[in-house]
């Protein structure tokens, strides 16, 4: 028996993944969500920018981690418009701009006024070296937005020059130029918090920059958009994921238990009849 | 010109790093012996290959799946060292090895580094160019033709070291597949879980440098590892410090660094 | 001369890059502001190599290829020129432009990466076993911290995510520290061979 | 809810369906789309590195006379050199700079934000087991990766602790990794049942 659960067909695996992701998507069990800490703190952070202060909300991702991070992106998004803050989009991965584009365009800015309450300023080539040019210097470094405006001539970038006049920067991140290389070239040397919402992979890397206070909140995938809908009082894909979430990762850890089962009984049978 | 507040420390933290870094690499060009310490997974290279004679199945190596142009040079300089060794065991013990690869512009160089290993040990007749293998340079694309290889020439012995992103989920399974021995290596920490928890071996992070350093006597590599040893026991011995002074009550190494 | 000066111009570039950084002094940090911006308008160049590389490999395997390697590669040469005409007549902000981006490109890459979703399972069920006390601590603390992160984790066991959380906040902190530790000396000491000259492989050929 | 009616969507789905197939048996529609990604990556990266070039080196150079620009668009020029066997080498130029430039901001950062402060952090009182811990495992995982001395005695206790803490990091990235991937297919699979079939909210 042990030795046909062995051969067991990956597409059978592979269908019940996707059972187990579909059935609770289409008939939701509503188990709640837990906020984190960090989540929580990203959101205390946002909730208390004076009206009209400017984040940079930078999008370093590429469209397969942006599967991931939309959700809390567009939590995060609903939120800065509720409070008034105008929005620097900007993005180190060449696909980032128009992600942004998509971003704004699903979430409550594309109610408000472009060039005023919220600019995309497109892409700088050059990974980190580009982080760093553009702190030093933002209209210079994006001469003009993603749309081809002046950028000196947009409402939303007045009193801004260098990454020292925003109150918060914000990477959507899925790689490298990430996390660190923000608090490298912004953080630490120019004293602005950095925030993310960050794809799972990378969460346990961040908490070593958490828990030294240089990075000042976070959210971490699904979950901490999830979280953070909770807190907005709203309902988004964090929240309908969260089931299946549930139910694949029982299933995920139902896999290995029976395949270790399996493991174990193909072993001492085959210590009995000999080779692997 | 002084040095801006705040970067005092670092400063002259990195300058004492650089010296060690120097130091050392000088010594090694200057023919210092520098001995690195055993590695598990280095260690158990023969013994998968002379299970893999015993067995009269081939071995399969791929060294990463990265290119020689970006970060992940390194990587795959690596994996072709390591591959060099391998080669040699495989051209001495008379078993097949069979080597694939994703990116183009490495696979001049996994088969010259084969050829030249056979060569080495006096076996050029036995070095058979069809099993240096280009399968496809798309990631998923070259694991799902990876899979087809492995069933068919159900290899004993799995050596995959390199730098390695999210098809390594499914490189896992290759060993697993046809009770192979698998022994694997790569710097990408994310990829490792899965590398630990489906290899027989698996060399993490600096390891890979430190093996392939190693193996190839690469002087001024083995420098460089014993100066970052150096900088790893300074650094090491600020945290026990400061430490111990913090249980104590003094905040002083501790404002010190914020200098 | 062809290998040493472009070694020399690299150590110079990154001496500036650090010196600029340490000491307060207007000249060095206006010199190293410009050559940040040279840097990344030469970055800019260096995104059309990918794309002559591409079409290299491409071209060759439309008239050499076997079976249907002409659609293929046709089909990856067709995408990217006219993508390329569109955004650079158009703009990429223009609606057709983000249309396809919208329709074509990002759904289908997410859906290439949701695909590992299967690939963990399978790997779950084939590979993942406790065949040493190291697969053994990594597959427990997985799976607590899978129960932790989870909604119905804390729903068969209230401890689970806070078993989870302290499993992230120190043990995985304190093997994440001493590995960004590591790594920082790590990336120290390659980026020194760099500018020293001691590792070339960046300027092609063998890194001899 | 009713199924889609907007040509994008159907286009999306159709991708969407297409690609997952793969999993099922390799085909020829996946790898057209396959191809045809990499093409659209290639070709949006040629749109933005115009648009950078446009909009950095070229209009500067043309409405406001900086001739500095003239430099780096030169340089720029010089990375195609190395598809001329006679003449690659000048390719080298331009790419020092960016090793250089890239390697000196890496190494100038690292130093402070990976090292230092990671060590300030570090600095914790003795009074708790959790403190115990950071600092012990901190300590054992910098051992492990000591390579010039063998591990033995005290060391190889040290380093052994350090690795085993390093497994628990590990369980913590497979655990997180897990969601991630989750998340990329349920956001799919929304896409399928919500915006394209209508048959859930």
């Amino acid at each position: 028996m042990f030795e046909k659960l062995a051969r067991m067909d990956r597409r059978i695996i592979y269908a019940v993944v996707f059972l187990s992701l579909s059935i609770p998507l289409i008939w939701p069990i509503g188990l709640g969500v837990t906020v984190g800490p960090e989540t929580k703190e990203l959101y205390n952070t946002v909730e208390s920018l004076a009206p009209g202060s400017a984040v940079i909300l930078s999008m370093d991702t590429s469209p397969g981690g942006y599967g991931e991070l939309a959700s809390g992106a567009a939590a995060l998004l609903n939120h800065l418009s509720r409070q008034g803050i105008r929005v620097i989009g900007m993005g180190f991965f060449d696909t980032g701009p128009s992600l942004l584009e998509t971003a704004f365009g699903g979430s409550d800015f594309k109610n408000k006024q472009y060039g005023t309450d919220y600019v995309n300023l497109g892409y700088l080539a050059g990974s980190e070296t580009a982080i760093a040019r553009m702190a030093k210097d933002i209209p210079g470094s994006f001469p003009r937005d993603y749309r081809g405006n002046l950028t000196p001539e947009l409402p939303a970038m007045e009193g801004i020059s260098s990454a020292q006049d925003v109150a918060l920067v914000i990477t959507i991140s899925s790689g490298t130029p990430g996390v660190p290389e923000w608090i490298r070239q912004v953080g630490d040397p120019m004293g602005v918090p950095i925030a993310t919402a960050i794809v799972a992979v990378n969460v346990p890397n961040m908490t070593p920059y958490m828990q030294s206070g240089q990075l000042s909140g976070m959210i971490p995938s699904m979950k901490g958009a999830a979280g953070y809908e909770s807190l907005m009082g709203t309902s988004g894909l964090g929240i309908r994921g969260m089931d299946a979430q549930s139910i694949s990762h029982l299933t995920i850890l139902a896999l290995v238990l029976l395949g270790n089962v399996v493991y174990l009984g193909t072993k001492s049978g085959a210590s009995r009849g000999g080779g692997r | 010109m002084t040095l801006v507040k705040g970067r005092v420390f670092s400063f002259w933290l990195l300058l004492v790093i650089i010296g060690c870094l120097i130091y050392s690499m000088w010594r090694a060009k200057k023919g210092k012996t520098i001995n690195i310490r055993k590695i598990a997974g280095l260690d158990a290279i023969e013994e998968a290959i002379g299970r893999s004679t015993e067995m009269g199945r081939p071995v399969h190596y791929c060294p990463g799946i990265g290119g020689i142009g970006a970060a992940e040079a390194p990587q795959t300089f690596a994996g072709l060292a390591i591959l060099s060794y391998v080669s040699r065991l495989t051209a001495r013990f008379d078993v097949p090895e069979i080597v694939t690869i994703r990116q183009p512009e490495v696979f001049p160089m996994a088969e010259e580094t084969v050829r030249q290993a056979y060569l080495e040990e006096g076996k050029s007749d036995a070095y058979e160019p069809g099993n240096i293998r280009f399968l496809s340079s798309q990631q998923f694309a070259y694991a799902a033709a990876l899979f087809g290889i492995i069933a068919r020439e159900k290899p004993a012995a799995n050596f995959m070291m390199g730098a390695f992103w999210a098809e390594a989920l499914m490189l896992a399974e290759v060993g697993s597949e046809v009770g192979a021995l698998q022994i694997t290596g790569t710097a990408q920490l994310s990829q490792v879980p899965f590398f630990v928890a489906s290899s027989d071996y698996t060399l993490i992070g600096e390891e890979l440098f430190a093996a392939a350093a190693y193996l190839s006597r690469d002087q001024m590599q083995l420098g460089s590892i014993l100066g970052q040893d150096m900088a790893k026991v300074i650094v090491a011995a600020i945290i026990i410090t400061g430490v111990i002074s913090r249980t104590f009550g003094s905040t002083f190494l501790a404002n010190l660094l914020s200098k | 001369m062809r290998r040493e000066l472009p070694v020399a111009l690299a150590f110079a570039v990154g001496v500036l890059m650090i010196v600029s950084f340490f000491f307060t002094s207007e000249p060095l940090v206006e010199a190293a502001k410009t050559v940040q911006n040279w840097g990344v308008i030469i970055a800019a160049f260096a995104l059309g190599l990918a794309s002559v590389n591409l079409i290299q490999i491409h071209a060759r395997r439309i008239i050499r290829g076997k079976g249907l390697d002409w659609l293929y590669s046709g089909a990856l040469i067709f995408s990217m020129i006219g993508i390329a005409l569109l955004g650079i007549v158009r703009g990429p902000t223009h609606r057709t432009y983000q249309f396809w981006f919208d329709a074509l490109f990002v759904p289908g890459q997410a859906t290439v990466y949701a695909m590992t979703g299967f690939f963990i399972a399978s790997a779950a069920y084939r590979a993942f076993r406790v065949r040493n006390l190291d697969a053994a601590i990594l597959l427990l603390s997985a799976a607590v911290l899978m129960l932790g992160n989870v909604p119905i984790g804390e729903k068969i066991w209230s401890q689970f995510p806070v078993i989870g959380d302290w499993l992230m906040n120190i043990p995985n902190l304190a093997g994440q520290r001493g590995m960004l530790i590591g790594a920082g000396i790590g990336g120290i000491a390659s980026g020194l061979r760099v500018l020293l000259g001691i590792e070339k492989s960046y300027l092609g050929g063998s890194s001899s | 809810m009713q199924i889609s009616t907007d040509i994008g969507t159907w286009i999306a789905a159709i991708a969407t369906i297409g690609i997952m197939s793969f999993a099922f048996k390799d085909n020829p529609l996946y790898k057209l789309v396959e191809n045809v990604y990499v093409g659209v990556s290639a070709g949006h990266a040629l749109v933005l590195g115009w648009i950078n070039i446009r909009d950095r080196g070229i209009e500067p150079l043309t409405s406001k006379g900086d001739w500095q620009v003239l430099v780096p668009l030169a340089l720029g020029v010089l990375l195609y050199t190395r598809y001329s066997k006679r003449i690659a080498w000048l390719s080298r130029f331009p790419l020092a700079i960016l090793v250089g430039i890239g390697t000196g901001l890496a190494i100038r950062g690292t130093i402070g934000s990976q090292i230092v402060s990671q060590v300030k952090s570090t600095i914790l009182p003795l009074n708790s087991v959790n403190n115990i811990l950071i600092v012990l495992g901190t300590l054992g995982v910098l051992t492990y990766f000591f390579f010039s001395v063998e591990h033995t005695g005290a060391l190889k206790h040290v380093s052994v602790f350090g690795r085993y803490i390093m497994m628990v990091s590990f369980g913590a990235a497979f655990g997180s990794t897990v969601m991630g991937r989750m998340a990329l297919f349920i956001g799919r699979l929304h896409f399928l049942y919500a915006n394209w079939l209508g048959i859930i909210k």
